[in-house]
């Protein structure tokens, strides 16, 4: 597959008192053409970071992008002007924020808020630009779409809101949709649907996604790939069908293990991951989740594993997959 | 199963929003819990969940119905024997930043309920005690100094579950005692739930809105709709065969952490799917049948299992 | 006699002399130019409540007064009446016969008559009057005058004041008054347009007032500018140079001052408003020229109620009198070359040939610390103190008054080591406090209403009106009601010489400071400006040359 | 799964099998706690220290307090002069080696002068900002924790007082009441309180439904313990701060009414008097207005930036 | 909205109400009167005048029969300003402070939203640091110390601006910005704060994700959510502007309604001061009723809420 995004080696941090916050340490992943991608990790793992950095949104100071690529279609945002950034965000790629209460501008309308972004890329006037945006969201499944387009945010609810969202991200049919945990302040019900409007809007834009997220439920019926973020760096990828049937880092693993099955026996108790995640500002050397590993060997201290490859879409990166794993056991 | 610990009925709590308008947050409930039970609540978010739980502590007082605890109805309980009683029923809260005084130090939360119902003669004892609890709930004792902003989340609703076992409880109300941790700490919190249950006997309300954490964790589970319950039944029973619609709804759209099932997974949706089922029935458009909760009531169609329908 | 070289002079002497700093101005400089805007810009520092002559007051409306309306006789600047209205008079003990010139006219064009005089003269007098005028008693001279307004005679044809004919005033007094004449000059005096009758906004209308002056009121905006011009059918205007007289209202000394010397106003300070006391040390230096200092018919001092502890104790008051430094005050305090006051009666009041203050002299205490200690102790014994009780002394609130306040307190602390308390009342509440006994010490001050003793004199009787210290004594009373029913100058002057002498020297009712001065500052282009004894301005003949 | 198809990670050249050796976890080990031990008051402290405007106001306002308190002591000894005594032959004298800061129009010490203004005026601003502290914290605690139809009434009250032009009632109260310190501290808190009742009926508010307070309430905790040990302390940040900039303010009031002649009893000064005594002379007396200006504007500028500076280390961001 | 508005309404004459009486009684409980003077009026003549104002009834009976006459419009007549109407004065007077206050609003509101913005929009730097200097300042110096200040050097040693009075344009230069310093100053702080708030808001990041320029956002999602709070600190404002003008009408000679207050008071105008009260009362009250409208149309949220509320 083609792919539409690579990200090579990014390196992000925070200028904070106590330090530097390396939020981000060595990110690689592509994303390939109608492809939908879940990143997923623990609270803090730099998910959004990522995210942000590919629009660079990131505020800037305090952060530092301090070294990697990022090519989207074959070309290094990183490398852009602020003028030719413009013209790709809302454009080339969208992107939805985590909470759709405060991600919409509460005192412009709704509909005004999608003709913006339509006048600006597609040079749409006024009128034209409205009809548009009451397709668009006619397209996200919101009834009564004239009289919608003339509401303000606050008279929508959570819900529809995420979908006005889902149509300002898509109105000038971005080749790249990034979702950064579009659906965590939603009941399930509501996530159930907005996730079903993200699927059908891409079946119809063929459009990408990078659908950031910490429930591994929503992952399973999403995506195509899975990238398993842990402390700025990428433990695990492969497709969801090798994440979740054959997870091979201690982490992924305890991630699944830790959720309840509803097929799970009555009484049978979940697994956790026991402690909490490192600190940024000095990370570990070694592995990161060295500290929170049962698995974890003395090399795992030391040494920041490299990545094995299972297949062509799966990697992960432990220490217990190395050969050698199996005869310090032994011994 | 053993005698009814809890026994809620009919109970109402409505909030006066000004302007004339009444909230009806809880629309009169009934259900009863067995001691050494847990049972489930889940449902939407603002479907009046938490304000259940909290006026079932008379937290808030109820506009109507009654709450019973080993078969004393709380609600006519004088503020005298009202403190006792509180001594017996504990809440675990949702928010572990927001339940936790920031101004107190993790000595001076859990001794708190130590210091009300004066169980702790001395320092040394009060000390000891809350050492004690810290152990319980697998925190390192020697943190009892630190304030609760230097805890994790995960840390700080372990705290709170000390806090609420400080006083030896035999009802616990847990509100959505998880939903705010990452998914890798909350199998912490539940397992110490279970456990903990299993050492002292206690007798759960466990409201969540994720329903594969109830179902793992709870005997029984109640549906609740627009502060009213719509089903009632063990919870094999409810997931191997909802009745109710909402429930339904519900069930098929949780997303389950398998590729395999989500695959095959058929989603059920209420009539008007886009604007919700909800934001429908809140407009006050009585669609009638199964949602026209005023004029529904409880039914047991199978033993144990209870589900709102139409009174014709 | 003072002209502008003798300004610095006068200013050092206090200025004593009841002289107008401009009369001889406008006569040694004939070879003057007239400015061609002959727009005068003053600045009034509080606002007339009124232009209705029966209702009004104050010295504010006064100086708008004298320009827009003329009575019976106008005050030169030697203080001496001269004839307005009236053309000429005749006297015949207490009976006056006015012939009003019959050239003068109103300002639309109706000749004034014997008939406005006793129109505006009735109004005032009138108890139906509305409100009821309070200058009514500058009328009671008149025969049956104060009854009429107190409503014991109903029938205003039997008080003292008749229109022979349309020329003729024939007006008939209660008691032989020497000064009079000169009262006839006063606003209260002024005749009325009779058509105020039935409207009584008129006088808040510039478009209705009717005046027989030099000037109309051309413009009046509540809070900002008054502004009159000249009256193209008052008989005299000829001799009016002025186009307009254009009145700010600004009640802030420093902004006026300021505004003075940008170029805004052009005349400024006495008697419509103030020259800072802080800056006038050092515009005696800077505005040489224009600065002008006069001594007017008025005195500043402190009253001792007589009927509170320890002030009903003659030696006390004695010692507190005496144990000041009035000249320190006045040429460090006051800064307007007041003179330092040892009496009652100020210069410029007329005594028999001379001002009467030269004819007597001040000398009835003498400042001496000595003997105030003396007195003191005295004083303490015969009441039989050890320790004096608390003294507060209370004042108006104003800085000058405050300044003043402070440094007699200091001295008194200094000088017998008494600690006073000052305290600053706000005037209503101040006023109300001095009228009911209320206090101990308290400033007070006293400005003549004509010019003579009399106007000082005869409110220290007992039960006067303004007697607000609780003196009363037979024999003071009886020299004044004896002066009171003689036209015999000497008479008078030989009583009201002896009735200061008990109200200052045996008695101690007052603790005179300083007798004031008017302060005021003028562009040298302003010519024609009069003053009269009692610090009153006339600005009907002032005129701007070029600059 | 097919194993020929892993790839193999590089590895360093020299990893021995020990270095593979399981070490596992030591759960107790996994709790570390990152952050040092603090209490929220020491945290805000050390963030105020951290602000470095902020701290310089505190020092300025130290200084100013204590010159105030010392700078007419050390006058008094080396020169013998006091604020009130006149020297009528040494009025408006520029600043020199004896008068530091001149001398006022009765000859009086303006360096004595200034600082004794500058103590009637912290005292007026501190009494003031006392009184509201206290009127406002009940009163706003009231409203605030009973809430309902108390508070609706209470609230109303409040606004009624508040609509009302506050100069208007402060002028007439001065005009009927004795005019004294206490009469002037007494009008200005007239209206002071109201903002300062708002401020905690709001955080109590707010804070009532947190969870913690929930927490304490199902726990059997009366309302004195939910009001005093957990409500007014978690509000205190906001009060703090409300206080710092509710003593300018009366200081300003002061002055105000200073200038319209309504303040302390001459021969007492307050800084905004002495301003308003100079104010006619400034042009040729600049430092009998320069020197009380600039200290009521370097107080107030230093209330300002040190509320300022509270206020950001005292907000508890401790929430996340 | 129409209860909203009604609501509003009831409660402002609740609190005029309590205003007058206040007044009322405030006022009679100062000594002295309108008649009192140095001169003292003969007996006889002050008796006529009490009995024509009505001031030799029972208090209570003339409170009864100003509320009476208030009810009916009536403002009464000055006691001083012989035989003009308080309506009259009021509206001649307030008509300088007026046109004084209107500017000084307009311009405190444009200057401090510009300062403000240019100091969010340059954070923590120079601009940043020269536009809150000159806040702090703004805010430390009391008005009639600014008032004077700009008096002397423009007007006594520049000579550029008129020193006092109220003719043209030029004339306003001085008052207002002696006026304004401080509300500019407060609405720069408020504005900075609160733009700094904004910036960081969610949907501006939805914004710039949007490729909006930054201009556009600026003009289009900052500014509009960023004054917001000014908003509320007009009503407030007003009121500091309106009474703070007291001082600079007097220093700088405008005859408006502040002056007119102060003077009325030491006369003891009853009428006019009773008159000057409840107008200013009105008049504040309005401008908080004012803002509260205002921020409904400038925050589209509040509507619901509120009408809800009322
Ligand atoms: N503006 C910032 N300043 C300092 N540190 C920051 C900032 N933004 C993020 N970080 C740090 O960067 C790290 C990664 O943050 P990020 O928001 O990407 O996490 P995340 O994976 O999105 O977590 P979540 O699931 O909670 O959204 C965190 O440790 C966070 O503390
Ligand atoms: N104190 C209160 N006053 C007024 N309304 C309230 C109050 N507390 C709760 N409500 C309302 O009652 C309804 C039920 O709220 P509740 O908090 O019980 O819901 P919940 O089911 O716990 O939701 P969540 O899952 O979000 O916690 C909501 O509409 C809420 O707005
Ligand atoms: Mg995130
Ligand atoms: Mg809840």
């Amino acid at each position: 597959m083609e792919p539409i995004l690579q990200v090579k080696d990014l390196h992000v941090s925070f200028q904070v008192k106590g330090g530097e916050v390396k939020a981000v340490r060595g990110m690689n992943f592509e994303v390939g053409k109608g492809e939908t991608v879940a990143i997923v990790g623990e609270s803090g793992s730099g998910k959004s970071v990522t995210a942000q950095t590919i629009m660079r949104l990131i505020p800037s100071p305090p952060s530092i992008i301090k070294q990697g690529e990022i090519l989207f279609q074959g070309q290094d945002l990183l490398k852009k002007s602020i003028k030719q950034m413009e013209a790709i965000r809302g454009k080339d790629i969208g992107m939805i924020f985590q909470d759709p209460m405060t991600s919409l501008n509460p005192t412009i309308k709704v509909g005004k808020q999608i003709t913006e972004v339509l006048i600006k890329h597609q040079k749409m006037s006024a009128g034209e630009a409205k009809k548009q945006a009451i397709e668009m969201l006619k397209l996200v499944g919101i009834n009564n779409a004239e009289a919608r387009f003339n509401q303000y945010p606050h008279e929508f609810s959570g819900g529809m809101r995420q979908r006005a969202m889902i149509a300002i991200a898509l109105a000038c049919r971005p080749a790249l949709l990034i979702a950064d945990e579009p659906t965590t302040a939603l009941d399930v019900t509501i996530q159930a649907q907005i996730m079903d409007v993200m699927k059908e809007m891409q079946q119809r834009l063929g459009t990408s996604i990078i659908l950031i997220t910490h429930d591994l439920g929503v992952v399973a019926g999403m995506c195509d790939r899975v990238i398993v973020m842990y402390a700025g760096e990428v433990v695990e990828t492969g497709t969801k069908w090798e994440i979740f049937k054959n997870p091979q880092h201690p982490y992924t693993k305890g991630l699944l293990r830790s959720m309840p099955r509803l097929d799970q026996k009555k009484g049978e108790p979940l697994i956790p991951i026991i402690g909490t995640p490192p600190d940024l500002i000095k990370p570990p050397i070694g592995c990161p989740f060295a500290a929170r590993c049962e698995q974890a060997m003395k090399i795992c201290e030391r040494i920041d594993p490299g990545a094995t490859v299972f297949s062509d879409t799966h990697m992960a990166r432990c220490w217990d997959l190395h050969p050698m794993a199996k005869e310090g056991q032994s011994s | 199963m053993s005698k009814n610990l809890i026994e809620v009925e009919g109970l109402k709590k409505y909030f006066n929003v000004g302007g004339g308008n009444v909230l009806k947050a809880v629309n009169n409930i009934s259900f009863s819990i067995a001691e050494g039970e847990t049972l489930g609540l889940v449902g939407e978010s603002g479907c009046g969940k938490s304000t259940a739980g909290r006026t079932i502590l008379r937290l808030y007082e109820p506009t109507g119905g009654s709450v019973r605890f080993n078969g004393t109805d709380i609600n006519q309980l004088s503020p005298r024997k009202m403190k006792a009683m509180r001594r017996d029923m504990q809440m675990i809260f949702q928010d572990p930043y927001a339940s936790l005084n920031p101004r107190f130090t993790v000595t001076d939360i859990i001794g708190e309920a130590l210091d009300i119902h004066g169980l702790a003669g001395s320092r040394a004892e009060r000390k000891k005690r809350v050492e004690e609890l810290l152990d319980m709930v697998g925190l390192n004792p020697d943190h009892a100094t630190r304030y609760p902003h230097e805890f994790s989340g995960g840390q700080r609703q372990r705290i709170g579950i000390a806090r609420a076992l400080a006083v030896n409880p035999k009802f616990i109300i847990c509100d959505e005692p998880i939903s705010a941790l990452d998914v890798s700490i909350q199998a912490q919190v539940v397992n110490l739930l279970k456990d903990l249950q299993d050492r002292l006997g206690l007798t759960y309300l466990f409201i969540a809105h994720d329903l594969s954490m109830v179902k793992h964790i709870s005997d029984r589970v109640a549906v609740m709709y627009l502060g009213r319950i719509v089903e009632l039944a063990e919870s094999e029973e409810l997931y191997a065969n909802p009745l109710h619609p909402y429930t339904k709804t519900l069930l098929s759209a949780i997303p389950i952490p398998d590729p395999e099932v989500e695959a095959n997974k058929k989603r059920i949706l209420l009539e008007d799917s886009a604007n919700g089922p909800i934001a429908s029935a809140k407009d006050g458009v009585s669609s009638g049948g199964a949602f026209d909760l005023d004029n529904s009531e409880l039914v047991e169609v199978s033993k144990g299992h209870w589900v709102s329908m139409p009174n014709k | 006699a003072c002209g502008s070289n003798d300004k610095k002079n006068s200013a050092s002497n206090g200025g004593n002399n009841a002289t107008s700093n401009s009369g001889e101005k406008a006569a040694n400089s004939g070879d003057e130019k007239l400015a061609a805007d002959q727009t005068l810009r003053i600045n009034l520092s509080a606002e007339p409540p009124t232009f209705d002559p029966a209702q009004a007051q104050d010295s504010q409306a006064n100086t708008v007064l004298k320009t827009m309306y003329e009575g019976l006789t106008r005050m030169d600047d030697s203080g001496e009446p001269q004839p307005a209205a009236a053309e000429k008079w005749e006297i015949d003990g207490t009976k006056y016969t006015f012939h009003l010139r019959q050239d003068a006219k109103w300002s639309n064009g109706d000749p004034v008559t014997a008939k406005d005089f006793v129109f505006a003269w009735e109004r005032v007098l009138s108890p139906n009057t509305q409100p009821a005028a309070p200058y009514a008693y500058q009328l009671y001279y008149l025969k049956n005058a104060q009854e009429y307004n107190e409503g014991k005679v109903t029938d205003f044809s039997q008080v003292g004041v008749k229109a022979i004919d349309d020329y003729t005033l024939e007006v008939e007094i209660v008691a032989p008054t020497p000064y009079f004449l000169g009262l006839t000059s006063f606003y209260t005096y002024y005749p009325v347009h009779s058509s105020v009758k039935d409207d009584d906004k008129w006088a808040v209308d510039a478009s209705k007032m009717i005046v027989n002056g030099a000037f109309t009121l051309t413009n009046w905006i509540k809070g900002q500018t008054i502004e009159v011009t000249k009256n193209e059918n008052y008989w005299d205007k000829d001799s009016i140079k002025l186009n307009k007289i254009s009145m700010s209202l600004v009640n802030s000394s420093a902004t006026e001052l300021a505004s003075y010397q940008n170029g805004e106003l052009d005349r400024v300070g006495h008697p419509n408003g103030e020259i800072p006391t802080d800056q006038i040390p050092i515009l005696k230096d800077q505005l040489k020229d224009e600065l002008g200092i006069k001594g007017i018919a008025s005195t500043y001092y402190y009253e001792f109620n007589v009927t509170a502890e320890p002030f009903d104790n003659v030696n006390i008051r004695r010692a507190f009198a005496m144990a000041i430094d009035r000249q320190a005050i006045v040429d460090n305090v006051t800064l307007g070359g007041q003179l330092p006051a040892f009496g009652y009666v100020p210069p410029g009041i007329k005594g028999v040939n001379d001002e009467y203050r030269n004819e007597h002299k001040d000398d009835y205490f003498t400042e001496n610390l000595e003997e105030a200690k003396k007195l003191l102790e005295q004083g303490m014994q015969e009441k039989g103190y050890t320790k004096l009780p608390e003294i507060t002394l209370i004042y108006n609130s104003s800085d000058a008054h405050k300044k003043v306040a402070l440094a007699v307190a200091d001295m008194w602390k200094k000088n017998l080591g008494i600690n006073v308390k000052t305290e600053n009342q706000e005037w209503g509440v101040f006023i109300e406090n001095r009228q009911n006994l209320n206090y101990q010490v308290a400033r007070a001050g006293w400005t003549a209403d004509y010019n003579d003793p009399m106007t000082f004199l005869d409110m220290w009787v007992t039960g006067g009106g303004n007697n607000d210290t609780g003196f009363t004594n037979a024999e003071y009373d009886k020299l004044i009601a004896e002066a009171k029913s003689t036209d015999k100058a000497e008479t008078r002057d030989a009583n009201f010489s002896k009735a200061e002498e008990i109200l200052i020297k045996d008695n101690q009712v007052l603790m005179p400071i300083y007798y004031y001065t008017n302060v005021s500052a003028e562009k040298p282009y302003l010519k024609g400006v009069v003053l009269d004894f009692s610090g009153g301005v006339d600005y009907s003949r002032a005129y701007l040359t070029e600059k | 799964m097919d194993t020929n198809s892993i790839k193999v990670m590089t590895t360093p050249a020299d990893l021995t099998p020990d270095d593979f050796r399981k070490i596992g976890t030591d759960e107790k080990e996994a709790e570390v706690i990152q952050r040092e031990s603090i209490s929220a008051w020491r945290d805000a402290w050390q963030r105020l220290r951290s602000n470095k405007m902020a701290m310089t106001a505190l020092v300025v306002l130290l200084l100013i307090t204590i010159t105030a308190f010392v700078g007419p002591l050390i006058s008094k000894w080396v020169h013998g002069y006091n604020y009130y005594s006149n020297d009528l032959l040494n009025t408006n004298k520029g600043p020199s080696a004896t008068h530091w800061f001149g001398t006022d129009d009765l000859g009086r010490d303006m360096w004595v002068r200034t600082w004794k203004g500058t103590q009637i005026s912290l005292l007026v601003g501190f009494a003031a900002a006392c009184i509201d502290l206290f009127i406002g914290v009940i009163y706003g605690g009231i409203m605030g924790y009973f809430g309902g139809r108390v508070d609706e009434i209470m609230n109303k009250f409040s606004e009624i007082l508040y609509s009302i032009p506050y100069l208007l009632v402060t002028i007439l109260l001065l005009v009927v009441m004795e005019p004294s310190l206490g009469t002037i501290i007494l009008a200005l808190t007239i209206t002071g309180w109201i903002n300062m009742s708002w401020i905690v009926r709001g955080e109590i508010m707010q804070l009532k439904n947190r969870e913690f307070v929930l927490a304490s309430r199902s726990m059997g905790a009366g309302s004195g313990r939910l009001l005093f040990r957990h409500l007014l302390p978690n509000a205190v940040g906001p009060i703090i701060v409300t206080v710092t900039l509710s003593v300018p303010n009366a200081i300003f009031a002061e002055a105000f009414l200073s200038f319209l002649g309504l303040g302390v009893q001459a021969p007492i000064a307050s800084l905004g008097s002495m301003i308003n005594d100079a104010l006619t002379g400034w042009l040729y007396y600049p430092w009998r207005m320069l020197f009380p200006a600039i200290v009521i504007s370097l107080t107030m500028l230093a209330f300002n930036i040190f509320g300022d500076g509270l206020r950001d280390a005292l907000d508890p961001k401790l929430k996340k | 909205m129409v209860r909203y508005v009604a609501n509003k309404f009831f409660f402002m004459l609740v609190s005029l109400f309590i205003l007058i009486s206040a007044t009322f009684f405030l006022m009679k409980a100062i000594p002295g009167d309108p008649f009192t003077s140095e001169k003292k009026v003969p007996p006889a003549i002050q008796e006529r005048l009490y009995e024509q104002y009505g001031l030799d009834k029972p208090v209570i009976q003339q409170y009864v029969k100003y509320l009476g006459d208030i009810v009916q419009g009536d403002f009464g007549i000055s006691m001083k300003m012989i035989n003009q109407d308080v309506s009259k004065i009021i509206g001649q007077t307030f008509s300088a402070s007026l046109k004084l206050g209107v500017v000084a609003i307009v311009v405190a509101v444009i200057v401090g939203v510009a300062l403000g913005m240019l100091a969010a929009l340059y954070h923590r730097r120079l601009i940043d640091n020269v536009a809150m200097v000159l806040a702090v300042l703004g805010i430390a110096v009391p008005s009639f110390v600014v008032a004077s200040l700009l008096q002397y050097v423009f007007a006594s040693k520049l000579h550029w601006l008129p020193t006092m009075g109220f003719k043209g344009p030029l004339y306003y230069v001085l008052p207002v910005a002696a006026l304004t310093a401080q509300p500019i100053a407060f609405i720069a702080r408020l504005t900075r704060s609160s733009m700094l708030e904004v910036l960081h808001a969610d949907y501006i990041k939805t914004a710039k994700a949007k490729g909006l320029s930054w201009m556009a956002i600026l003009f289009r999602h900052v500014i509009r959510n960023g004054i917001m709070p000014v908003v509320t600190y007009l009503g407030p404002m007003t009121a500091n502007i309106v009474t703070g003008s007291v001082v600079i009408e007097q220093i700088f000679g405008i005859g408006g309604i502040g002056k007119q207050f102060v003077q009325a008071i030491s006369v003891r105008d009853y009428p006019l001061i009773m008159g000057i009260t409840i107008f200013y009362g009105i008049l504040l009250m309005l401008a908080r009723f004012v803002t509260d409208i205002a921020y409904v149309f400038v925050d589209p949220r509040i509507k619901l809420t509120k009408g809800k509320e009322g």
